[in-house]
């Protein structure tokens, strides 16, 4: 046994991150970790990496007990982390972040050639494409991720510990990744990795570890399990599947005609001659690789950018280059697609989080000031409805765990039944207990006669919720489907820039 | 506050006077003089004495009314910025002894020490006039405000008046604590001809006698004779004898024949004056100088006496 | 005014701006690290005193600057130890070390010298001027640049070392790293703390270098709050440079070029408080020219810090 | 979690830097050669000896109130407002050249002046806020710089068109403003002005504002995250310039109430010199822009100046000690001391 990890309790203050965690992985192994937001997953990754300490409990690596207490050790152990947010420096290259901290030197100097050579090397060995050169800031998140396994690899690891790699991956991307880390073990590297999706635990682990409350709640062979086993030990309880009934369309609640949006820095074309429909009762997807244009068009449609050409009506006014208070007075609710730049305040508490967009509501306000009874009130009744867990209302959104804090922002969103939800990455890195709800939730919006427009990444989301689908590609609309019609392997080959005659 | 009155000085009744400085000492060589006229007055007069510095301008008026409530016998102050600060706590305490130095409040409790530096200015520019052999002469001051300029407008008067050829450079430090820069100034005026350079700049004047010393020209110090520094350099030194104002106000505190009212003190009265001219000086007179100049002045110096030359006040317009 | 644009305004531009751009550095070096450094002016002051009554008692200008340097670093690590180590706002406790300096400096003058106000003494040697062989004989450029304290020259060495310190060495980059994303850095085995202090402590030697030059390079005394507000422009320097030691030298030379030519333009007849005004107009007028797109690093830290 | 722990953590917190702030003091006077109690007994005298000295100290804390008032108003909005200084002095002098110079009286003419004064601090800030909203010119760069030029440009009014040329003086001021334009005192005998009751008024006000009002809201939440705010319809531009006027207003108004109230006219250096707006911009960091908790650090800030000045009369301890004293305090007093040494011991004790 390569690594064990023995009866690892992790108390913050009174409350046990993890509770007698047992954990072992072999060597060429991919052991994955599964539970919901806030199981204890990262925790007991961050204990294996030196960034915490265990409370109680032992890590013993190659069968000697070490005492890990930074991650210099680990890294010399090593262990290599790629970490849930990506530990990157963006304005340096990527060469420069692969090599951070065991960089070649020419004397004082830092041999930024050698370095860039021998990351180039290293790509090319385990089979990723990257440039060296390139400013990692700049890079599409895909490049960045696997920025940071090569970094893991340059230093020399064996045991490399992948959290949530594929949460912001692109289904491309994904793909990419699973062969990657295959390549890995047959290398001689070891695996652990977190993720939420259990179709890829199913594809490429050996093993799986479920957590749930800081509990492991099963260790099972993944050839001996199933999606359905493996979810219950998860969430508790057993999955529904949600069927998207047939119900009658109504009127045009969004229309987008032929707009246009170019690059203020470089004048690319972002959004190329998009026009599109959305109406009552009906969920319409957005397909597409992320990057192209999906942004821009969320900007358009909420007012965030202005387009050159083209107009967006809304519930029946023109609401073309208009202020976002004025779009949204006019019937739109948005879920945001990065819950922690666009969708919160971290530092706020949970009211103010959830009061954005309805303070203004005469149900909430008297001439400019707040009723906070009122507001009180509804904050704590919407969490519960929608079951977000927290100590209490006026807790930091920070300290909720994404999943928790992606219901809150959709709670907000969907109570305030508008006539238009516009839908961006809603389920982005939640844990599937999680998703089933806002699932629903959507679904329920359709049906109660409202417009969604769903943007997402994930195709199997886009696939399940979709009365009708668009495939995007460089900004421009490039196919369109009903939801009869719709397959993965259509939209791959549009969304890959390919042609489906 | 009251208790300190009687019982704080039980064993003998001495008379306690309160120096109430506008400022930090060390802002300006002037309130030392001050602070050690009172001192060595009080010494000598059998007096308490305690000197008080304010940090900044809103502190005054506190520590004036701290200064009665403690039942201090007098209070003296000094400078312009004190006028407000005393003028509001003099006229609320009405039986109270107060004497202010170099600046003018008119009330009955008051006594007030005005000086006319503006003629020792003049004495100045007129033996620099009289000396310049490039015919340009320079003056740092530290700031455009009206109780530096009473500096350079009798300096400039000065120098008329014996040379009009001569051409006056006059520049300002913006501050009154920044050496490093008035000698940047002094150097500039240095290089642009002038071979006396006339230091009005408090702190900042050590950066003129440095270039002075350093490019070989002439300039003067204020106040106090500041020649013995730096004779080769230093050639003259206007005086304003404070120090011997605030010594007779607390000795004449002290033995009784205190009297309120305003004095102004010139060249006349010995207030003010210029080094050699109206007062010796431990240092060998400059060749730069010479004993003709010296003697010139002098003369200049008699007729302000006599009346027959008025220099401008300009404070007065 | 026939002089505004005479040769001896490169000379006085080096010579004023030399304290601006050895403290701009020590703040540009702290930026870079994340820390935002308001107490450059204190340091600075310290620098100026310490080298004084040094000299006073040593009677060695160069064991003077030692003995500056390693008294205004100590002093700095209370900044580094107060910030770092006990989370203290950047800000404030950089207000607090400039009324400490203030305060010290004060104090000892009257203690050490029993003087007040200001304190100098003839026999005191300050800091001599370097000829430099080569450059001297260059016709016009050996006039203009020749003939500086040696601290001035050490300050274009500063910046030319700080220069490839970060562009070519690894530390360099470790400094970076930090200053852009201290957990990704911590997370790298990157002792994040010990940077930051090292930054810290250099602002230190570099502010003691710019005191020194104050004190000992343009004059030869020490006189209470002498840095009169230099600390300050210093920061503008570090903040108008972008924290890019080249930067910070074209933005301290613009300051110290302004305020050279706003001595010479006293003679028009503008008052002078317009001409004193000159060296912030320009400044501001510059930075619409050189817009600052970046936010600094230090910046946000300080300002998380505040909330 | 434990809400009993964490409020006993907000008050071990100042109260052992100040411990600490004082045993460097200790220090430091014992350096000085006098008797430590007596030194602090004259301090805490000085501050809040009796109703004079108190009164004082509260007539001293009121231009750092309103300065850090304003400082913390556009901290809550995300803005880093450095330019609190110039905006003082702009507040201060327009208020004495408009009572001055304009033809109105008495309580009218005391009004418009302050409000005027107000005004122009306002747009001196606005104009700060403009070029960073047009131009991308750093807040910080400009309203650190925007200082220096208020001051001159101050200076050169009084020194120059509006320069008292009466009195037979010698300091660049303004004409002294008639009785009838002074703010009244709050108690006869004492310095202490209405000036206090504007700001505990503005102070209550603001934290009303910031927590009650849906404009509060859409401040705190700009200043929590842009990008957030832009998202739910705040509209960044409006809400940046009305925060940073009334961050320059508040900040004028400091040097406005200052010289209705205690200089009655507009002298040059006498609002600078005492660094009412660093004093008031500290105030505002350490309490970490809460309108309530800006105007006690205040107070204490002020009672540390009126402190040193007790110091200062009744001992031989040097002015320059008090400084010490002071800026030890103040350096201990954001330190996170109970965190770090509580942390310390515990894992020591493991
Ligand atoms: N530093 C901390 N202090 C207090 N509580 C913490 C801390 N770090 C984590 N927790 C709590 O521990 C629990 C486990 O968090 P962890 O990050 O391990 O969850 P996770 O399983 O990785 O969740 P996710 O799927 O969202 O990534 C959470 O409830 C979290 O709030
Ligand atoms: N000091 C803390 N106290 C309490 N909880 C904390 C603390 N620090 C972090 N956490 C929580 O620990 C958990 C782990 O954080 P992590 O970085 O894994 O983010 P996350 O919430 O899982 O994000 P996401 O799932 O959106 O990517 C989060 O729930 C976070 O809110
Ligand atoms: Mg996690
Ligand atoms: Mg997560």
């Amino acid at each position: 046994m390569l690594l064990e990890l023995k009866d690892i309790t992790k108390k913050y203050g009174d409350f046990k991150a993890n509770d007698q965690v047992s954990f072992s992985l072999n060597k060429q192994e991919i052991h994955a970790i599964v539970g919901e937001n806030g199981a204890g997953k990262t925790t007991l990754m961050r204990m294996l990496y030196g960034m915490e300490k265990p409370t109680s409990g032992d890590i013993f690596i190659n069968g000697k007990k070490q005492n890990i207490d930074n991650p210099n050790i680990a890294i010399e152990l090593g262990i290599g982390m790629v970490h849930q947010h990506f530990m990157l420096f963006p304005p340096f290259t990527i060469a420069e972040n692969v090599v951070f901290h065991h960089e070649p030197k020419k004397g004082w100097r830092y041999d930024r050639k050698k370095a860039a050579d021998e990351v180039a090397q290293l790509a090319e060995k385990f089979g990723m494409k990257i440039n060296p050169l390139d400013i990692a800031g700049d890079a599409p998140v895909g490049i960045q991720q696997r920025v940071e396994i090569l970094k893991v690899l340059y230093q020399g690891a064996d045991v490399i510990i992948l959290d949530e790699p594929t949460a912001v991956l692109t289904p491309l991307e994904v793909k990419e990744l699973l062969v990657s880390l295959r390549e890995l073990v047959k290398m001689g590297k070891s695996i652990i990795l977190i993720t939420h999706k259990l179709n890829e635990v199913m594809e490429i682990a050996d093993r799986v570890t479920v957590l749930r409350d800081g509990k492991v709640t099963g260790t099972l062979t993944t050839k001996d399990t199933n999606p359905e086993e493996l979810s219950r030990l998860m969430v508790g309880r057993e999955l529904k599947n949600n069927p998207l009934p047939s119900i009658e369309k109504g009127n045009e609640i969004l229309s987008i005609k032929n707009i246009e949006m170019t690059s203020k820095k470089s004048g690319k074309t972002l959004l190329d001659d998009v026009t599109l429909q959305v109406r009552q009762g009906e969920i319409v997807g957005i397909a597409g690789v992320s990057g192209n244009g999906q942004s821009e068009l969320i900007q358009a449609i909420t007012g965030l950018a202005p387009v050159n050409k083209g107009s967006v009506t809304l519930n029946g006014a023109d609401m073309t280059n208009r202020s976002v208070k004025q779009i949204r007075d006019q019937g739109l609710s948005h879920i945001p697609e990065d819950r922690y730049l666009w969708g919160a305040a971290k530092e706020a508490n949970l009211v103010d989080n959830m009061m954005m967009t309805d303070y203004a509501k005469p149900a909430f306000q008297k001439a400019g000031v707040l009723k906070l009874k009122e507001i009180r009130r509804y904050v704590a009744e919407s969490v519960k409805k929608f079951n977000v867990k927290t100590t209490s209302i006026d807790t930091s959104a920070q300290f909720l765990s994404g999943g928790n804090l992606q219901k809150l922002i959709a709670a907000r969103e969907i109570q305030k039944n508008t006539p238009f939800l516009l839908a961006a990455e809603p389920t982005r890195g939640v844990d599937i207990g999680a998703m089933e709800f806002i699932h629903e939730q959507l679904i329920e919006k359709r049906n109660n006669g409202d417009a969604v427009l769903l943007i997402s990444s994930e195709l199997s989301e886009i696939l399940a919720l979709s009365d009708r689908v668009f495939v995007m590609y460089e900004g421009k609309i490039v196919g369109e489907f009903d939801h009869q019609n719709a397959s993965e392997e259509k939209l791959s080959i549009l969304m890959a820039g390919g042609n489906n005659e | 506050a009251d208790e300190s009155g009687n019982s704080g000085n039980s064993s003998e009744d001495a008379k306690r006077v309160a120096v109430v400085l506008t400022d930090k000492i060390g802002v300006n060589p002037f309130f030392q003089q001050i602070s050690d006229g009172a001192t060595k007055a009080a010494d000598e007069a059998g007096l308490e004495v305690n000197v008080i510095e304010s940090s900044d301008p809103t502190e005054i008026e506190q520590n004036l009314q701290v200064a009665v409530a403690e039942d201090y016998d007098l209070i003296l102050t000094a400078t312009f910025d004190a006028v407000d600060a005393l003028t509001r706590v003099a006229e609320q305490n009405p039986e109270q002894d107060f004497a202010i130095i170099d600046a003018v409040v008119d009330l009955p409790n008051v006594k007030s020490a005005e000086f006319r530096e503006y003629e020792a200015s003049f004495l100045l520019g007129a033996a620099a006039g009289l000396s310049t052999e490039t015919n340009k002469i320079g003056i740092v001051l530290a700031m455009d405000v009206p109780q530096i300029n009473k500096y350079k407008s009798g300096f400039e008067e000065g120098v008329a008046h014996v040379n009009s050829e001569a051409e006056v450079l006059s520049s300002y430090v913006g501050s009154f604590a920044d050496p490093a820069k008035a000698k940047e100034i002094a150097l500039q005026q240095n290089a642009n001809g002038a071979d006396f350079i006339a230091a009005a700049s408090a702190v900042s004047d050590l950066g003129v006698f440095e270039a002075a010393k350093e490019e070989g020209f002439y300039t003067s110090g204020q106040d106090i004779d500041r020649t013995t520094d730096d004779p080769e350099h230093i050639v003259l030194s206007q005086l304003k004898n404070t120090d011997v104002v605030a010594y007779d106000f607390v000795k004449e505190y002290g033995e009784g024949n205190f009297e309120t009212g305003t004095q102004s003190f010139g060249v006349a009265e010995d207030g003010v004056g210029l080094t050699f001219v109206t007062a010796e000086s431990e240092s060998p007179l400059s060749d730069f100088i010479g004993q003709e100049t010296i003697d010139k002045v002098t003369e200049l110096k008699d007729q302000i006496i006599s009346g027959e030359l008025t220099v401008t006040n300009p404070l007065a317009q | 005014m026939e002089s505004l644009f005479d040769l001896s305004l490169i000379n006085s531009t080096l010579r004023m701006m030399a304290p601006l751009l050895l403290a701009g550095l020590g703040g540009a070096i702290c930026s870079r690290v994340g820390v935002f450094n308001v107490g450059l002016d204190g340091l600075m002051l310290m620098g100026a005193f310490l080298g004084v009554a040094a000299n006073a008692y040593t009677h060695n200008v160069w064991l003077a600057i030692l003995i500056a340097v390693i008294g205004t670093t100590i002093f700095s690590a209370l900044y580094a130890y107060m910030t770092i180590n006990l989370q203290a706002n950047m800000i404030v406790t950089g207000i607090a070390i400039n009324f400490l300096s203030i305060g010290i400096t004060t104090f000892a003058l009257r203690t050490i010298f029993d003087v007040q106000g200001a304190y100098y003494n003839n026999e005191m040697q300050g800091l001599p001027t370097w000829e430099i062989p080569v450059i001297d004989q260059i016709p016009l450029l050996g006039n203009l640049l020749s003939g500086q304290s040696p601290i001035v020259y050490l300050g274009i060495l500063c910046t030319i070392v700080m220069y490839f310190f970060f562009k070519k060495s690894v530390a360099g980059s470790h400094f970076d790293a930090v200053g852009i994303n201290p957990i990704a850095a911590k997370s790298q085995g990157i002792k994040v703390k010990r940077i930051q202090y090292q930054a810290v402590l250099i602002s230190g030697v570099l502010c003691a270098l710019a005191g020194a030059q104050l004190s000992l390079g343009q004059v030869t005394m020490f006189s209470e709050n002498m840095t009169a507000g230099r600390g300050f422009i210093a920061l503008v320097a570090t903040m108008l440079g972008q924290s890019n030691p080249i930067g910070v030298f074209l933005s301290s030379g613009l300051f110290g070029f302004t305020e050279a030519i706003s001595i010479r333009l006293q003679g028009l007849n503008v008052p002078t408080n317009f001409t004193l005004m000159l060296p912030y107009v320009i400044t501001i007028l510059a930075m619409f020219i050189f817009k600052d797109k970046t936010q600094l690093s230090a910046l946000k830290n300080s300002a998380g810090s505040s909330r | 979690m434990n809400k009993l722990k964490t409020n006993a953590t907000v008050f071990i917190q100042p109260l052992l830097a100040v411990i600490v702030g004082l045993l460097v003091g200790t220090i430091a006077i014992m350096l000085s050669g006098e008797s430590v109690i007596v030194t602090y007994q004259e301090m805490w005298d000085g501050a809040f000896g009796n109703l004079y000295f108190l009164t004082n100290t509260l007539e001293r804390a009121i231009p750092i109130i309103l300065a850090g008032l304003g400082v913390a108003f556009a901290f809550r909005a995300g803005f880093f407002n450095l330019g609190a200084e110039g905006q003082l002095v702009m507040g201060a002098v327009t208020t004495a050249i408009v009572t001055v110079y304009l033809p109105f009286q008495g309580l009218l003419n005391m009004v418009i002046s302050i409000i005027a004064g107000m005004l122009i601090a306002g747009l001196y800030s606005f104009l700060a806020g403009w070029m960073e909203q047009r131009f991308q010119i750093n807040l910080l760069i400009s309203t650190l710089l925007l200082n220096y030029i208020a001051v001159l440009f101050a200076g050169y009014l009084v020194s120059e068109p509006f320069r008292d040329t009466s009195s037979a003086g010698g300091v660049p001021q303004t004409v002294m403003v008639d009785e009838a334009s002074r703010l009244p005192k709050l108690l006869t005998g004492m310095n202490l002005h209405y000036g206090f009751v504007i700001a505990i008024i503005l102070a209550i006000v603001i934290a009303f504002i910031m927590k009650r009002t849906t404009f509060g809201y859409e401040v705190r939440m700009l200043g929590q995250n842009v990008f957030f705010a832009q998202y739910g319809g705040i509209n960044r531009k409006k809400i940046m310039f009305t925060s940073l006027l009334i961050s320059g207003m508040l900040a004028g108004l400091a040097g406005s109430v200052e010289v209705l109230g205690i200089h009655y006219r507009f002298i040059e250096g006498a609002l600078s010199n005492p660094q009412f707006a660093w004093t008031g911009l500290m105030a505002a960091l350490l309490a970490n822009s809460n309108p309530i908790g800006t105007t006690v650090v205040a107070i204490f800030l002020a009672a540390l100046d009126t402190g040193s000045l007790g110091v200062e009369r009744n001992t031989d301890v040097p002015n320059s000690i008090s400084g010490i004293i002071q800026a030890v305090l103040i350096l201990f007093i954001s330190a996170k001391f109970t965190m770090n040494f509580l942390n310390q011991r515990k894992k020591e004790g493991k």
